[in-house]
Parts: structure tokens; C-alpha cells; sequence
């Protein structure tokens, strides 16, 4: 059988699966008795504040921006790391090193900067 | 292509079966962790409900089916419903395309006169070529489930829990990226079976051209080969997972629950049932990489299942059975110790301040990852250079 | 006969050109970028049902585990809600904004229509899978495209300084603090 | 890596990992190197690829963290990136050695425009081989200096991140195979040059000193442009081995309108901007505003040789134009003569070093005009070790003293810098001829070629002589001044010996300057000696031998060696006698010929003429050009069109108008009508 | 005829042509009709994926790794232009509180 189908199937029938269960849930409980107090969301049992102006650090975006750079970067290694065993039995693993090397070089330089630049302090 | 109902009929059962597997690990799971922890605590934890209170988690299950349906005020309702749904997807497709033993050889037989097979079923949701990457892609997915709990709740905690999890999953996620690459270098293959298959043996390597065999009790393990990057990697799992030390996103203290504050009954079991399945799928994945899948030392698979057949009087449908069987529990008895060592850590060690947490992934635990990758690339460089 | 393959691909394509359907109308960012995200992951099944199993792992990888992420984010950053009007303003523009993609769309589609003879060609024998290709594909990039590959380097590193120094721009470290 | 010792920075832990990491990169990329060579056969490549990305990695480095103020990190990748080439210079020169030619690689093709055609092409000779050791070689040891040197700097990181770009560019410059590499490498070399005469541009003297040297370049630089277009239309071709094949086959031609004599004049041109020759040295005794490191490496030691080297690469094609030749030879005896003379009377260290290093690049120019490339080559080499030697120790002096430069306030330094001093005395004997130091050969065999080939004159000969007897004079009284007699350093300064990242690069160039001259032991002591002319032997295939030179009298040269010797040695006793014995002398000589002294002290009044006569018309001309043309005729014109224009353009600007999705729309429109006219 | 409705909906290399052609067609849509600057850059996500989809198809109908090696850069500039325009859309939100494609015609000159 198809693997893609396969994988297709499952994601299925866990979404199914999943949805079922809230179905079910849903029913065998007891009926919704909504309340202001009730319908409250959580804050520690004191009375809500929901602002609109959550205060949200933008490092979390800061950080997100940097995990896609360096994501990528560890993704080119995968192809070269899967081939590189085969290079190095066939005596050309030094010029792979070598590319992928320089390429480590830029990726450290961006690090470094990164951490220097105190973009990843979280305070 | 000879794909015929009873194969079909197999296979859809597989991705059954496994799916379920997950699921009923949960209360198993949990059960372990809260006696455990009360072992650990030094006291007896539940002990009630049946023998060892083994019931407990059935009688929690029905209370949970009985909750009443909550829904805060503001919540996108949407969003709300579908994140523990969504919570589930990335652990159980991810758990379908791990190989849980050998594959099972059945020859041809005779059924509903007529002829089937011979089969070969592989003991695994479906095997994918490039199943390391599969399985990263699809776990990627799980900062969804969180994002949109917390989102779809409108609550403060449950949105900063969600952003702090996900954050906290992709930093994490690149030392756990890097320390693979330790891995597929060492193997040279995406496809889990021939990293299992390169593991079984006694330890064997070449050095500067010179092959170098050790005894015949010391397994061929990656572990020997990726030290530092087995240790990254089950760091990293544990962040991605969300288990302390690094469970700040439901730290307790602070933020509640985090992602899940608002949620309640069955759908927050949902979310157990995710982070089990992703610790599932860590264990596993560290047994297959670093400590011979499978494959049980001194015993590799050809050897076991000649030795099977030669005590037993199985034909060789049985025997392959037999095997897969044998080998299945050698696997569940790593994945067993892992579980634990994630259950035991959780319970002795405190939970990190965010920015010691943010701090360890970018600055010393992303370098030291790179540090493997070079080291390991240099040293197949050297080891095989003649 | 069709077989499974390609009722797989019809699938595929329901569900990616529903998803990117939805990206467009939905008033909601969130939404938008929610769709998106699953449009992703079935332009990822796509490339499975073309045997590119390594690309698919890597578009599932980056555009959904990493870029999508991304997106979500920064609308929860910045709270950003349903959206009263979605759309650019003004009707004639608009018009002639969906005519030009029209006619786009069918130029396209003439094009395909006229190439059909030609490309209509039976596939060649596959491609070695998975591993394999995966290795092919490592050879190529690092022999054939080496220069690009470390030219990337270097813009991966240019991103990464720029988008701090851009986040820095005006000081702020938070958000709404102005 | 020598300590810095005592001026230790903060470094901070994260600048540490940026150390052992960049190291770390910079030894993937050399073991990459090692390997993709090992892999197959095309290990030039390799070795040229390393050679040069080794000074371009460590300008990234440095350059990407401009502002760190930690010299030593800095300091310590610029030197290992210097050493990575010099490693590989060594290695491409052992393969030149053994394939006895040249060793070339091709990287890419870079333009093809019409039958021009040039490559991305690197090629080593025996020539470019002695030049790269020597670029890299030195270039490494004045690294290392520039640590310990920069170290109170504000901005090292900047100062080393130029310092490697400069290297880079004269590789480029050096290894080349045709003109127009050269030339990027070229305008290379005189950017970083611009950059580092005013690296401390806060002084607007120095900022000054920067343009001036950078303007005066551009007047030769255009000398070697129309140079190689002269080339190109006579050869349809830029490679140097192409040129110089074809200037064979064409043979010498006579008179002077030739256009390969045409050519060879304008590409001279280039030669004297870029080398201080008359008529455009006026720029490198400013040049002196730089950082002494800089002076020694840019400034004597490599960059202001460009212009011999590049002359002698092209040897064939000089020798086919013998009138050029000529004035090659004049113009190179008539600076040697004329600088050494203003040396005679500055007060400023560097400056008196500026003055004899364009009277020592006369010496070369001299040698290439009578057809002596080899020995211009050899001076070259000679050159640089022992006038980076003095740069360096003129540093060492200058950083001793808190920056004093002023050879009247110094004196008695012998007992506080003995290293400096040791070393500085081994340059002065090489630099005044004295046998056996590494000077004495090169000078003498350009002085004998100068003398005995047919190219070349008595006059010359002559006039080498009394240049070498006035440089004897004045180098003396530098060493005199500054390190022996009675001290007047002014109160307050207490001079101290520099750290070891400075003295070693000190004693590895005064060691080099007294064996560098070994290798060219001239025939008429060799032969007694039973010690061959390496360096001949060398360059044969190279550099072509001067045409019709006669079998020469060993008598005669020996003789002619003893003359010069012996006048060099007087001038010196003489110049010993008046700054140290009998220190009221100079004075009066000055006041005697008070006229004279003047000419002289004001270096010919050079700058004040070019500035009265010819910048200042210029300027006047350029004024009266604007007021009447440009805004009469041109800029009336002008202002019709822009009207025009803008009538269009108001209507115009309806359409870009800043909304975004309407260029977008724009774009679309225009991918359809693309698609359309394809599918028509 | 079944066969020759069987013919056009066996997939082949046209279909898959067609899928990106519709999804570049509905990214340029949303880059042209939408206001929200983030909803943009999602349309030239968009865009870029029907392209790749391009890009795999001809190189598993043409037997050429080729394609695959384009499309990894192709995601890498994606990425790397999403990481930009991101940072750019919350400068603009922090000025103006809204992310609007027309607030970047305040940047004219």
C-alpha cells in the first residue's frame, strides 16, 4: 500500500478519532450551565483583567526569526550528512568537509553575532 | 503490484492497532508516573481503586467523560475545540512510521480457496525512505496544537504559556536538529531499518583503514559513536516534549497551566495523550539511534531467529512471528527505561528560570551540537582515510 | 484505470486548492495563516505523490514547522482580530485586479492546453527512492550548485543580522510600549 | 603567537569562542582544501583557492565586528589568514620549482564581450612565485607587528580587517594571468592603501594625505588603462603570456611612435603612480601619515613594487620597445638620485625612509631600463625584508617614544631598544651595500648591468653611484641621530623596549637581511667562491636574457664593485664624523649653502609647483568652464529637457502612485503580455 | 467513452501544472486584493509553493534531481524573505498600530 496514503489514512482517522471523542464528551456530560463568573477565563481566582494590551515580549518573534534561519541552515546539512559517509569511502570526503566547513563558518559567524548583539537575552 | 484485500485489510489494522497502542499507553503512563512519583516522594500515591489502584486511571477516564462542557467567554470557539484535536496528529503519525521489530515474513497460504501471499509485513504504520525527516517534519507540527489552545482560550495565561512553548519547542528544535546530524553521519541513511540493521553486531569500526572488531558482548551501538549528541538529543527531547526540567510553558507556579489552563475533561486529556505520545516517540527514537532499535546485544536479529527455529518446531511463518516478537519486547524494554528516566527526572530535578532555559539551548547547547557534527565529520574523515 | 495514486492526488488537491482558497478570503489573519499552514502540508503530500520524500520532509520542516510558525506568532503578537474590511478598496480596481488574474490564469492554462502533446508523455522510469535520491540530490547541490550553496550562506547570514537590527529599529523591546 | 604581554584586553568569554571557532573555520576550510586537493589531481586549484580566500576570510571576520576594540583576536586571525597564504605560496612555489614554469588554474569565466574574452585565471611563474613568498611572507611577519603595535588602537578589527583586504587584492594583482585581473587587484591595493594612510581620519592632515595618494594614483592608474587598451587593440588580448608571445614574434621595434613603445610608456605611466617615480612620488612621503605596520608593508615592501613587477612580468614586451626601456632607465636613475638627495635633509624618521624607498624603487626602475629584470626582481626582494626591517623598527622607535617621529628629539636609543637597535643596524648595512648583507648584492648587480649592458650608459652608472654614496649618507645620519651620541628625548618620555609580537618579526627581517642576498652572489666573487647565482638559475625561461650582452671582465667588475663600496663607505665615515663626532658641522654646511639647503629641504619645491601650475589652472580653467559654458549653453539646455520631462512625468506619476498592490497588478499585467506574445 | 475520460483524469505531468497554476493564480489574488501585509506575504508563500510544485514535477517527469536541488533554495529564499518582511510588518504596526499595505507608501522619499 501507498505510504503517502497510508499516512493520509491515519491523520484520518485520528482527526475522526479525535473529534469523536469531543462529540462523545459532549453528549455524556452534563448540560452547559453558563455563568459570567463561570464563563471567566482563569486568572488565579482573581477578577478577570483582560486587557487588549497583553504586553507580549517581541522576543518571541525575535526568536522565531532566528530558528527559521538557523532551521535551514541544519537542514542543508542533512542531504550532505546522509551523503557524506559514501564521499569519504570514495576519498573525496575532505572537499564535502571542506564545503559544508565554510558554510559551518558562516553559520557560527551568525551566532556569534547573535549572541553578542544580546538579540537572545531574555530578561 | 501485488497488493490484494488481505494485505490492504492488514495494514489499515497496523495503523489501528498503533494508534491505539498510544492511547492505552497514556493511562499507563500516567499510572507509572504518579506511583512513581510517589515513590520517589516517599509516599503511596493511588492505591485504591483496584489492585495497586491499576483502576484509578479507568475511573479517572469515566469522571472525564462525565465533565461538564466548558467554554470561557471570548474563546474563538473553533480554535478552542479543534487544538486538542490537533494535539493528537503530530505524536500519532509520527509513532506509525517508527519500526517496532523485524519484519514478519508470511509465506503463501491457502484461505477461502484460494491462494495468498507470500507477504512480508513490516511492524510499523508505514515505512517511510526518509523516515528521520518525516518524523522531525511531522513533530514540527505539534507548536499548532499549543498555539491554538492558546489562542483559541482568550485567556493571558494560556496565551503566554502557548507563545512560551513554542518558543521554547523551536529553540529546542535546532539542537535536536543538529544532533541527528551526528547521527546520519555516522549511518549515512535516513531509512530506520538500516540504522538498526548497521547497529546489530559487536562493535565494529575502522580505524585509519584498520578494522577494529570488539567482543562479542559490547553491541554495535551509536551511542559509542555520538555520545555528546545522544545526550543533546534526549535534552532536547525533553524540552520538546515539555517535561521538566523545561516545563515552563504549564510552570504551575506561574502561569497555571499554561497552554491548557482553560481546558478541562477529555480535551485535556487529549493534550496528556499528545505529550505522552511525543515522550513515546522520543523514547523510541533514542533506542533505534543510539541504542540498537530492535536489536537485542550479543543476539542479532539473523542470529535469534536461527536460534528460534532451531528450538521450535514453528514453520517459518511462525518462526518470523516468533522473531518479530522477541525483538518488539527487546524494544519495549529500552522504551520502558526511557519512560522511566523521563518519569524519575521529572521528579527530582527543579524546573529552569525561562531565561537559564533560553539561554541553554541557543548558547551552549546549539555550539556544543555544532561542535558534534564537526568533530564527528572530522573523525569519520580521519578514521576511514587510509 | 485510476488507481489509488491518483485518487491520493485528487485529494491532495482538493485540500491544497481549498486551503489556499481560504487563505485569500478569510477575514480572519489567523485563519489565514492556519489555512495556509494546512495548504503547506498537502503541497508537502503533493511532493510525496512526485517521490520527492526528502523535499516534502523539508517543505513540512520549514514552511510548516518554522515559517508558519512564524506567521502565527506575530498575528497573536499583535493581537490582530476578524478585520472589517479585508479587502483594498475601490471597485474598479478591484475589478480589473480580478479580470488581470483571470486572464493570467488562463494564459497559463492555454499554455499547459497547448503543451499537452508534447509534455503529455508517459513519466520516465522513477527515480531511485528516498535514500537514494536524497543522495542524488546531495551530490548535485554540492557539486553543480557548491557556489549557490555557500551564496546562501552568506544571505542566511545577512538575514539573520538584518532582521534583528530591523527588530532593534526605534529601540523598543516591546511591542506596544511607543 | 607572540604575547602581547602587559596591554591585555578584556576579552570576553564570548569573544574567546569566537577565536577557537574561527580557527576552527579556518581550518575546515584549509583541511577542505587539503582534501578536495587529494581528492583528484587539481590540487593547484586548491592551493590557489586557499591562497587567496585565506586574507578575504579573515577581511570578513574582522570586518563583520568592525567595532571590537580586541586586538589581539583580531591581530591573531588577520595573521593566521596571512599564514595560510604564505603555507600555500610556499607550496604553489615548490610546484613552479618542480614543473620548471608556470603553474595556472582557471576559476570561472568572467566577461566575454565581443572577442574579449577573460577568465577568473590565476597563473604562477618563477616571477609571481618569489613575489607571493615575498608579499606573504613579509606580509605575515608585519601582521604580527601590527598586534603588538595597534594594540592602544580604538579600532584594530577595522585596521586588521583592511590590512587582509589589502593582501587579498595584491594577490590578486600578483597572480593574475591577464592585465585585467592585475587591474582589480590593482585598484585594490591602492583602495586599501587610500583606507589605511587615513585610517586615523580624524586628522584632517592625514584624512589629506589618504586622497592625495589616492588622486595621484588615478592619474597613473588611467596611464594604465590606456596602457592596456593600447594592448588590447594591438593584440586582441589581455593575458600576459598571449602579450608577451606575441611582442616576441613581432620583435624589437625602432623609434617612437611604435605602439608597443606606446603602450609600454603608458603602462610606465601606471608604473611611476603607483611606484613613486618622478613625476608622481609626491604622494608616498605623505603616505607616511598611516600606521608604520602599513608603511613598512604597503609602502616598502610590496605595493609600491607593483609597478616593477608588473614591468617585469611583462619583460618581453619592454624589450621590444628598447626606446620605452630608456626612459624607464632615466626616469629610474634621476628619482634614485633626486629622493636620496631630499633624505639627506628630513628630520622626520619615516620620512627619510619614505624618500629612500623611492630612491631604492629608482634603483629598480633603474635595473628594468637597462634590461636587468632579474636583478630588479632581486633589489625587490632585498628591498623588502630590509626596508620592512627599518619601517618596522622606525615603529618600534616611534611606539618607544609615544609617537614622537622627530629624529632631533631622539638619540642615545641604542641602550633603551637593543633588539630595535641590533636589527635596525643590520638594515643600514644592507641598505648602504655593505658586503655581505643581503643590499650589497642586488645594488651591485644593477649597478654592474648599468654599467656593462648594451642597454644601459655610463651616465647611469654614474648616477647610481652618487645615489648610492648619498644614501650611505643619509642613512647614517639616521641611525646616528636616532640611536647613537648623547639622548635628547625630551623629559617625560621613557623609551622601552616593544613586546616579542613585535621584536620577532624584527629579528626574523634582520636575519633575512643578511643572508636574503646569498642567493644571487654575483659571477665574479661566485666563481672564486664556488657558489652559483640561484636566483639566475631561477629565472631562466622567465625573464629573458638582455639582448646582446657581452662576456664581461671579471677585472672590470670587481673594480667597479670596489669603486662603489668604497664610496659608500666614505659617505657613511663622513656622515658618522658630522652627526656624531663633530655634531656643529651640518649646521654650517646648511648655512653655506643656505640656497641650496633650502631647495633641497623643501623637497625641490615639487608640491609647490604642481599645485601653482597645475592644479590651480586647473581648478581656475574648470571654474571658467562652469560660469560661462555649463551655465549659459549646458545648463539652459538641460533645463529645457527637465521641463519636458516633468510635464510627462506629472502625468506620469498618476501611476506610481505607492500603492503597492497596484504595482503588483502592474507586474501581473505584464507576465500575462509576456506569456501572451510567447504563446502568438 | 469511460477509456478516454479515464485517459484525462490519469495523472500525469499536466495535472499537476494545473494545480500550481490555480494556486500561483490564488496567491497573486490575495497579494492584489488583500490589505493586510501579513496576509500578503502568506499570498507570496502562496505563490512560491505553486512554483515548487512546478519545479517537482518536472524534475520527477524529466528525471532530473535538478528540480529538487531549486526548490531547497527556493524555500531558503522563502523563508528567508518571510523572516524579513516580518520584521518590516511589525515596524509598520508598531507606527501605526494596523498593518496596512498602504502605510508603506509613507516610506516614499
Amino acid at each position: 500500500m501507498n505510504a503517502l496514503f497510508a499516512v493520509i489514512l491515519l491523520a484520518i482517522i485520528v482527526v475522526t478519532f479525535g473529534a469523536l471523542l469531543l462529540v462523545v464528551s459532549g453528549m455524556l456530560g452534563p448540560k452547559r450551565q453558563p455563568s459570567p463568573v463561570k464563563d471567566m477565563p482563569y486568572e488565579s481566582g482573581l477578577p478577570g483583567q483582560e486587557t487588549k494590551d497583553t504586553k507580549v515580549s517581541v522576543k518571541f518573534y525575535l526568536t522565531a526569526i532566528l530558528f527559521i534561519i538557523f532551521d535551514i541552515e541544519i537542514v542543508f546539512m542533512y542531504p550532505w550528512a546522509v551523503t557524506y559517509l559514501d564521499s569519504v569511502k570514495a576519498g573525496t570526503g575532505g572537499y564535502l568537509l571542506g564545503a559544508m566547513g565554510i558554510f559551518i563558518a558562516l553559520f557560527v559567524i551568525g551566532l556569534i553575532w547573535e549572541i553578542k548583539s544580546k538579540a537572545l537575552e531574555w530578561d | 503490484m501485488g497488493v490484494d484485500a488481505f494485505e490492504i485489510v492488514i495494514n489499515v489494522v497496523k495503523l489501528l492497532v498503533i494508534f491505539l497502542m498510544m492511547i492505552q499507553a497514556v493511562p499507563i503512563l500516567v499510572w507509572v508516573e504518579r506511583r512513581g512519583s510517589a515513590f520517589i516522594q516517599n509516599r503511596f500515591g493511588p492505591n485504591r481503586v483496584g489492585p495497586l489502584g491499576l483502576l484509578q486511571l479507568l475511573a479517572d477516564a469515566v469522571k472525564f467523560l462525565f465533565k461538564e462542557e466548558f467554554l470561557p467567554r471570548k474563546a474563538v470557539r473553533f480554535l478552542y475545540y479543534a487544538a486538542p484535536v490537533m494535539a493528537l496528529v503530530p505524536g500519532a503519525l509520527a509513532l506509525a512510521a517508527i519500526p517496532l521489530g523485524p519484519p514478519i515474513e508470511v509465506s503463501a497460504f491457502e484461505l477461502f480457496g484460494q491462494r495468498w501471499g507470500p507477504y512480508v509485513f513490516k511492524l510499523q504504520g508505514y515505512d517511510i525512505g526518509v523516515g528521520i525527516v518525516f518524523i522531525l517534519g511531522v513533530s514540527s507540527l505539534g507548536a499548532y496544537g499549543l498555539l491554538m489552545a492558546g489562542w483559541g482560550s482568550a485567556s493571558k495565561y494560556s496565551l503566554l504559556g502557548a507563545l512560551r512553548a513554542s518558543a521554547q519547542m523551536i529553540s529546542y528544535e535546532l539542537a535536536l536538529g543538529l544532533s541527528l546530524v551526528g547521527i546520519l553521519l555516522v549511518y549515512g541513511t535516513f531509512n530506520f531499518y538500516e540504522i538498526i540493521a548497521q547497529q546489530q553486531g559487536p562493535l565494529s569500526f575502522s580505524w585509519f583503514g584498520r578494522e577494529v572488531v570488539g567482543p562479542w558482548w559490547l553491541p554495535n551501538w551509536g551511542v559509542f559513536y555520538n555520545p555528546v549528541g545522544m545526550i543533546l538529543f534526549a535534552a532536547s527531547t525533553f524540552a520538546e516534549a515539555n517535561r521538566l526540567p523545561f516545563d515552563l510553558p504549564e510552570a504551575e507556579g506561574e502561569l497555571v497551566a499554561g497552554f491548557h489552563t482553560e481546558y478541562g475533561g477529555f480535551k485535556m486529556l487529549m493534550f496528556y495523550i499528545g505529550e505522552y505520545g511525543h515522550m513515546i516517540v522520543a523514547s523510541s527514537l533514542l533506542a533505534i539511534f543510539y541504542f540498537g532499535g530492535y536489536g537485542i546485544p550479543g543476539l542479532p536479529v539473523e542470529v535469534l531467529e536461527a536460534k528460534i527455529a532451531a528450538g521450535t518446531s514453528l514453520g517459518p511463518t511462525g518462526v518470523s512471528v516468533l522473531t518479530s516478537v522477541v525483538s518488539h519486547l527487546a524494544l519495549l524494554v529500552k522504551l520502558g527505561l526511557f519512560l522511566w528516566i523521563f518519569i524519575w527526572v521529572r521528579w527530582t530535578l527543579p524546573r529552569f528560570r525561562y531565561d537559564q532555559l533560553m539561554d541553554l539551548g541557543w548558547k551552549s547547547m546549539l555550539p556544543w551540537a555544532l561542535a558534534n557534527v564537526v568533530v564527528t565529520a572530522v573523525w569519520l574523515l580521519l578514521a576511514n582515510s587510509k | 484505470m485510476l488507481e489509488l495514486a491518483d485518487y491520493t492526488f485528487y485529494f491532495l488537491a482538493l485540500v491544497t486548492l481549498v486551503g489556499g482558497i481560504a487563505v485569500i478570503t478569510a477575514q480572519n489573519p489567523i485563519y489565514s495563516a492556519l489555512w495556509l499552514a494546512l495548504t503547506m502540508v498537502s503541497v508537502a503530500g503533493v511532493f510525496v505523490s512526485l517521490d520527492a520524500w526528502f523535499v516534502a520532509g523539508v517543505q513540512l520542516i520549514v514552511y510548516a514547522g518554522a515559517v508558519m510558525v512564524l506567521f502565527v506568532m506575530v498575528i497573536m503578537l499583535f493581537d490582530l482580530r476578524r478585520e472589517t474590511n479585508a479587502f483594498s478598496r475601490g471597485m474598479v480596481s478591484g475589478f480589473l485586479k480580478l479580470a488581470s488574474a483571470g486572464i493570467f490564469l488562463g494564459l497559463i492554462g492555454g499554455s499547459i492546453y497547448n503543451s499537452a502533446e508534447t509534455v503529455f508523455a508517459p513519466p520516465p522510469a522513477e527515480l531511485e527512492k528516498t535514500a537514494d535520491a536524497t543522495k542524488a540530490l546531495a551530490n548535485t547541490l554540492f557539486t553543480k550548485y557548491i557556489f549557490s550553496f555557500e551564496v546562501i550562506g552568506v544571505l542566511l547570514l545577512v538575514i539573520a543580522i538584518g532582521a534583528v537590527t530591523l527588530s532593534r529599529v526605534q529601540g523598543g523591546t516591546h511591542a506596544k510600549h511607543d | 603567537m607572540g604575547s602581547t604581554g602587559h596591554h591585555n584586553h578584556e576579552s570576553s568569554p564570548v569573544d574567546l569562542i569566537g577565536a577557537n571557532l574561527s580557527f576552527l573555520g579556518l581550518a575546515a576550510l584549509l583541511l577542505g582544501g587539503i582534501g578536495y586537493g587529494l581528492r583528484n589531481a587539481d590540487a593547484t586549484a586548491a592551493t590557489f583557492a586557499i591562497l587567496l580566500l585565506a586574507p578575504l576570510f579573515g577581511f570578513l571576520f574582522n570586518g563583520l565586528r568592525f567595532r571590537s576594540k580586541n586586538a589581539r583576536l583580531s591581530g591573531s586571525v588577520a595573521t593566521l589568514a596571512a599564514f595560510a597564504s604564505f603555507l600555500c605560496s610556499i607550496s604553489l612555489a615548490m610546484k613552479v620549482g618542480a614543473a620548471h614554469g608556470a603553474v595556472s588554474t582557471k576559476f570561472f569565466d568572467w566577461m566575454t564581450i565581443g572577442d574579449l574574452n577573460v577568465a577568473a585565471g590565476f597563473t604562477v611563474d618563477k616571477i609571481s612565485a618569489l613575489m607571493i613568498l615575498v608579499v606573504t611572507g613579509v606580509g605575515t611577519l608585519i601582521h604580527l607587528f601590527s598586534i603588538g603595535y595597534m594594540s592602544h588602537d580604538d579600532r584594530p578589527s577595522k585596521y586588521f580587517a583592511y590590512l587582509n583586504l589589502f593582501l587579498f587584492n595584491m594577490l590578486l594583482l600578483i597572480l593574475g594571468d591577464n592585465l585585467l585581473v592585475m587591474f582589480v587587484g590593482w585598484e585594490g591595493v591602492g583602495l586599501c592603501s587610500y583606507l589605511l594612510i587615513g585610517f586615523w581620519f580624524s586628522d584632517s592632515e592625514k584624512a589629506a594625505a589618504g586622497m592625495k595618494a589616492f588622486i595621484t594614483n588615478r592619474i597613473g592608474d588611467a596611464g594604465f588603462l590606456l596602457g592596456i587598451f593600447t594592448l588590447f587593440f594591438i593584440f586582441g588580448t589581455v593575458n600576459f603570456a598571449e602579450i608577451n608571445q606575441r611582442a616576441l614574434d613581432i620583435g624589437a621595434e625602432s623609434g617612437w611612435g611604435g605602439p608597443m613603445t606606446l603602450a609600454c610608456l603608458f603602462l610606465f605611466i601606471g608604473a611611476t603612480g603607483k611606484s613613486a617615480q618622478i613625476p608622481l612620488y609626491v604622494w608616498l612621503p605623505d603616505a607616511m601619515a598611516g600606521p608604520t605596520p602599513v608603511s613598512a608593508l604597503i609602502h616598502a615592501a610590496t605595493m609600491v613594487t607593483a609597478g616593477v613587477y608588473m614591468i617585469v612580468r611583462l619583460n618581453p614586451l619592454f624589450l621590444a620597445a628598447p626606446n620605452a626601456l630608456h626612459v624607464v632607465a632615466v626616469v629610474g636613475a634621476v628619482t634614485a638620485v633626486t629622493a636620496a638627495s631630499i633624505g639627506l635633509t628630513q628630520w622626520d624618521i619615516k620620512k627619510v625612509l619614505a624618500y629612500s624607498t623611492v630612491s631604492q624603487l629608482g634603483y629598480m626602475f633603474l635595473a628594468c631600463g637597462v634590461g636587468a629584470f632579474g636583478a630588479a626582481m632581486f633589489h625587490l626582494m632585498t628591498h623588502a625584508f630590509f626596508k620592512a626591517l627599518m619601517f618596522l623598527g622606525s615603529g618600534s622607535v616611534i611606539h618607544a617614544m609615544n609617537g614622537e617621529q622627530d629624529i632631533r628629539k631622539m638619540g642615545g636609543l641604542k641602550k633603551a631598544l637593543p633588539i630595535t637597535h641590533g636589527t635596525f643596524l643590520l638594515g643600514w648595512l644592507a641598505i648602504i651595500g655593505m658586503p655581505p648583507f643581503a643590499g650589497f648584492f642586488s645594488k651591485d648587480e644593477i649597478l654592474w648591468l648599468s654599467f656593462h649592458s648594451p642597454l644601459g650608459h655610463w651616465g647611469l652608472w654614474l648616477l647610481g653611484v652618487f645615489g648610492a654614496a648619498l644614501t650611505a649618507f643619509y642613512m647614517t645620519r639616521l641611525m646616528a641621530l636616532t640611536f647613537w651620541g648623547g639622548s635628547r628625548v625630551p623629559n617625560g618620555v621613557h623609551p622601552h623596549e616593544s613586546p616579542p609580537s613585535m621584536t620577532v618579526p624584527l629579528i626574523v627581517l634582520g636575519a633575512l637581511s643578511v643572508v636574503g642576498g646569498w642567493i644571487g652572489v654575483p659571477h665574479a666573487i661566485g666563481h672564486a667562491l664556488h657558489v652559483p647565482h640561484f636566483l639566475e638559475h631561477w629565472f631562466q625561461g622567465a625573464i629573458l636574457g638582455i639582448p646582446g650582452l657581452k662576456p664581461a671582465s671579471t677585472a672590470l667588475e670587481i673594480a667597479l664593485m670596489g669603486v662603489s663600496v668604497s664610496i659608500a663607505g666614505l659617505s657613511s665615515v663622513a656622515a658618522f664624523v658630522f652627526y656624531v663626532r663633530r655634531t656643529e658641522l651640518p649646521g654650517k654646511v646648511a648655512a653655506k649653502f643656505r640656497g641650496f639647503y633650502d631647495l633641497v629641504h623643501n623637497k625641490y619645491f615639487v608640491d609647490e609647483f604642481y599645485f601653482g601650475k597645475i592644479i590651480d589652472p586647473l581648478v581656475e580653467a574648470s571654474r571658467n568652464l562652469w560660469a560661462y559654458v555649463d551655465v549659459s549653453f549646458i545648463d539652459r539646455g538641460t533645463y529645457a529637457v527637465a521641463d519636458m520631462v516633468r510635464g510627462v512625468g506629472s502625468v506620469a506619476k498618476t501611476v506610481q502612485n505607492g500603492n503597492m498592490q497596484q504595482y503588483a497588478l502592474y507586474v501581473v499585467l505584464g507576465v500575462a503580455a509576456t506569456i501572451f506574445l510567447i504563446l502568438r | 467513452m469511460p477509456n478516454t475520460i479515464d485517459t484525462i483524469l490519469k495523472v500525469s505531468l499536466n495535472h499537476y501544472l494545473v494545480l500550481s497554476a490555480v494556486l500561483f493564480t490564488l496567491g497573486v489574488l490575495g497579494v492584489l486584493l488583500r490589505k493586510n501585509v501579513i496576509v500578503i506575504l502568506m499570498s507570496i508563500e502562496l505563490m512560491l509553493n505553486a512554483v515548487n510544485v512546478t519545479f517537482i514535477a518536472f524534475s520527477r517527469y524529466s528525471g532530473n534531481i535538478d528540480g529538487q536541488v531549486m526548490v531547497f533554495f527556493v524555500m531558503t529564499i522563502a523563508a528567508a524573505e518571510a523572516a524579513v518582511g516580518l520584521a518590516l510588518a511589525v515596524l509598520i504596526f508598531r507606527r501605526f498600530k494596523e498593518i496596512n499595505i498602504r502605510y508603506f507608501e509613507h516610506l516614499r522619499g
